[in-house]
């Protein structure tokens, strides 16, 4: 069966590591910070000039001042600190962020991601993703496999104008981890229940099927 | 001697000397730091022709979003637009032109700008739209793009505190492109919640020396929240 | 769980995997906020044919200076040297590579490596023997030289106080060129003369994020005045 | 008489206008700080990182951490504010700085500037000079007319290796203050009881005189 919006984010939060600086985008990689393991630390960058950013706020603690780059108010964690965009953008483009999450509309063997247009829909802009992902050397994106209407995602070349290029490495949908290299996705680990039929299927670009693919344990 | 006093008392002393056809440069992230009274004085100014740069555009009655109510914009630079209905209208009119700037060049376009560097190279944007027409040059097997800096008639920032020097420290996230906005304008208007006397502000923390401002106003400030989110009560 | 614990105990820690060749970023300006202890633990190391960026090289017998004794810099990276006679005698006898830079552009080619800003144009040296073999280009009529980033296989900062996350606040004008050291480092470890609890630095007041640091360790410091300078008794 | 170096100091206070942020160079420069006119505020930018630099501190105010540029201990004017070498220099490079007064071994006709570097000499560096240059739009160069050997340090070209290419306007050298326009010094004033002559004797490049030089009042 098909993976939730929650074990996506469980998925992804096994990717962590003990020490990293990490910048969630919004939607699905929002809820990976709910599922933080307990042994270790990381610290969560938001572009907007927060790197230490903590839970949401009780009611007493709203801050129109404090906010993330969702624009949800949130706290600082202990030991946060908080700059300019400038600075923030300085942190993440210079490839200081250990590993950036972020949603797409399209991944391709190259490893070129489409997240922020699709032509002849209202264009609201691409904010710091670009940046993001020319800045980071470790991104996980993470997105449905196919579209609504069946489409696949993951292809030889990406159809929408792109937000990267060579970038992206791993990619987690909710059917299947894979990684990309080579020219091709290589299927790493599937959804529980998920035949590597119907991941074959529903991926369009070039797609290595290695002979042991794992189940993800959850 | 007037020397280094800034202070102006009236919004439109503060805002003086803003034409139609001029750029202004605004701080803020959302709402979340816009010099909200400043927007406010522009709009009761009735300028037009305005290029406006910034990260966003305000939203429907609040923010940058109400100099579109009299088609005072006629050029955003931004890097996400759209979270208001009249923002789309005039830009599906074609009454609006949009230039959509990834925030990290964003940032650091004005940077650049207020710092003498009329151009820089990054890898923000390569091989996607945003890169159509600038030029590639490669560093160390890399490709980046030339991105040019941004300088404004005037900038449009909101502070915490200021001293009557143009001294300015921000408050939390509200900090954002304020201090970037501060350095490229060729006014450069700072609108803040308080007004301390000189020597108030540490001087290691000063995020905008005041050799970049030319006037200090004290406002009263609205700072509506986009997405008032809490958790749940324990 | 180690997680932002950053703080090592010895200078050895500190220090550990320097090695030959390698390219190394100092903060401070002449003798005020050098990191003083990391470049005695350089010399003890023994390592050499060093690549020191720096603005100055110290003096005879401190601060960079004493890492001319034993020869351990290949070439120096500055704008301004030659305060120390050794300095002096190995720059006649070709025993030591110099390449003066602007300051402004020291500043900001560290700045530009630790944000990913492979190189940026600049007025600075237009026209002068610092442009020589450079790229020159015109943006709105002005001539501008084109200045590539600087990075460092180690960076070594002095701060003032730190918490084990790495945030780093400076004193004074010991700030100087410490902070973009910080940025540039493939290891940045910064020495601080107080360690603090997470917390105690105001978030909105860090100079250095801890993002950018690598190690961090409490030392003692000589501080050295390099112009006492004071004005007569009243 | 040629002017002594607090008379060179006293002229170039007279330039200074209320409410101006100025860079001061190294010698002479430093000295236009304790000339500056009672009815009027400026306030002192130090490269080093400091913006509203201070008198020398008294004894018990001596602090490692607290220099200029010129590496002397001194103190923070109430209202300073402290920042890094990179914002420094972008105040300094950005334009921001409203007058930069710094000394040089030549200057000529196009206002190209040499200040930095005698071949042949040990060179020590250009520390922040080239940055000033490039960045001020208000430049005063102060400086001896003529060498001890009484060559003419105002030439048609600098035949030293340039700090800055076409960017000095004004000079107030120990004989006369002159503007650089349209490929030649005019002369403006002259030093107490330093006869027109002199000046043109003692300067190489091309010299406009107009009708009527006024001395330098004290």
């Amino acid at each position: 069966m098909a993976l939730s919006r929650e074990q996506i984010a469980i998925r992804v939060a096994r990717e962590l590591k003990d020490g990293f600086y990490v910048n969630l985008g919004i939607g699905i990689p929002t809820l990976v910070a709910n599922y933080i393991p307990d042994d270790i630390d990381v610290m969560l960058q938001s572009e907007n000039g927060l790197l230490g950013m903590g839970p949401f706020p009780a009611e007493d603690e709203v801050d129109a001042d404090m906010i993330n780059a969702g624009k949800q108010t949130v706290t600082a964690a202990t030991g946060a600190s908080i700059f300019s965009s400038a600075e923030s953008f300085a942190m993440i483009r210079g490839g200081h962020v250990d590993l950036t999450v972020l949603g797409a509309f399209e991944v391709d063997v190259l490893g070129n991601i489409a997240s922020w247009m699709i032509p002849g829909k209202l264009i609201k802009g691409m904010g710091g993703a670009m940046d993001l992902v020319a800045g980071a050397e470790n991104i996980i994106v993470t997105m449905t496999h196919a579209s609504k209407h069946g489409d696949s995602k993951l292809l030889d070349r990406c159809s929408l104008p792109l937000t990267g290029a060579a970038c992206i490495k791993k990619v987690l949908t909710d059917l299947a981890y894979l990684e990309i290299a080579d020219g091709a996705f290589i299927l790493r680990e599937r959804a529980p229940g998920v035949s590597v039929d119907e991941i074959i299927a529903k991926t369009a670009g070039k797609l290595i099927v290695p002979d042991y693919v794992p189940e993800i344990q959850y | 001697m007037a020397g280094f006093n800034k202070i102006v008392d009236s919004y439109e002393a503060a805002m003086a000397g803003l034409e139609d056809g001029m750029t202004v440069l605004s701080g803020g992230f959302g709402l979340c730091g816009i010099p909200e009274n400043l927007i406010a004085q522009i709009k009761k100014s009735g300028v037009t022709n305005l290029t406006v740069v910034s990260n966003n555009c305000g939203i429907d009655g609040f923010g940058l979003g109400i100099l579109l109510e009299d088609r005072q914009i006629k050029k955003m630079i931004a890097s996400y637009v759209g979270e208001n209905a009249l923002f789309e209208s005039q830009l599906l009119a074609n009454e609006l032109e949009v230039e959509l700037t990834p925030q990290g060049t964003l940032a650091e376009k004005m940077r650049a700008g207020g710092a003498g560097i009329p151009a820089f190279y990054t890898a923000t944007g390569y091989g996607t739209p945003v890169g159509d027409g600038k030029e590639v040059r490669v560093f160390s097997g890399r490709s980046y793009i030339l991105e040019e800096a941004i300088t404004g008639d005037f900038a449009i920032v909101k502070g915490w505190k200021a001293d009557k020097f143009g001294n300015v420290i921000y408050r939390n996230t509200a900090q954002n492109f304020n201090p970037l906005a501060a350095t490229a304008g060729k006014i450069t208007v700072v609108e803040v919640e308080e007004i301390v006397e000189p020597g108030e502000l540490d001087p290691a923390h000063i995020h905008t020396p005041g050799i970049y401002v030319d006037r200090v106003i004290k406002g009263n400030f609205e700072k509506r929240i986009e997405q008032r989110t809490v958790r749940a009560a324990q």
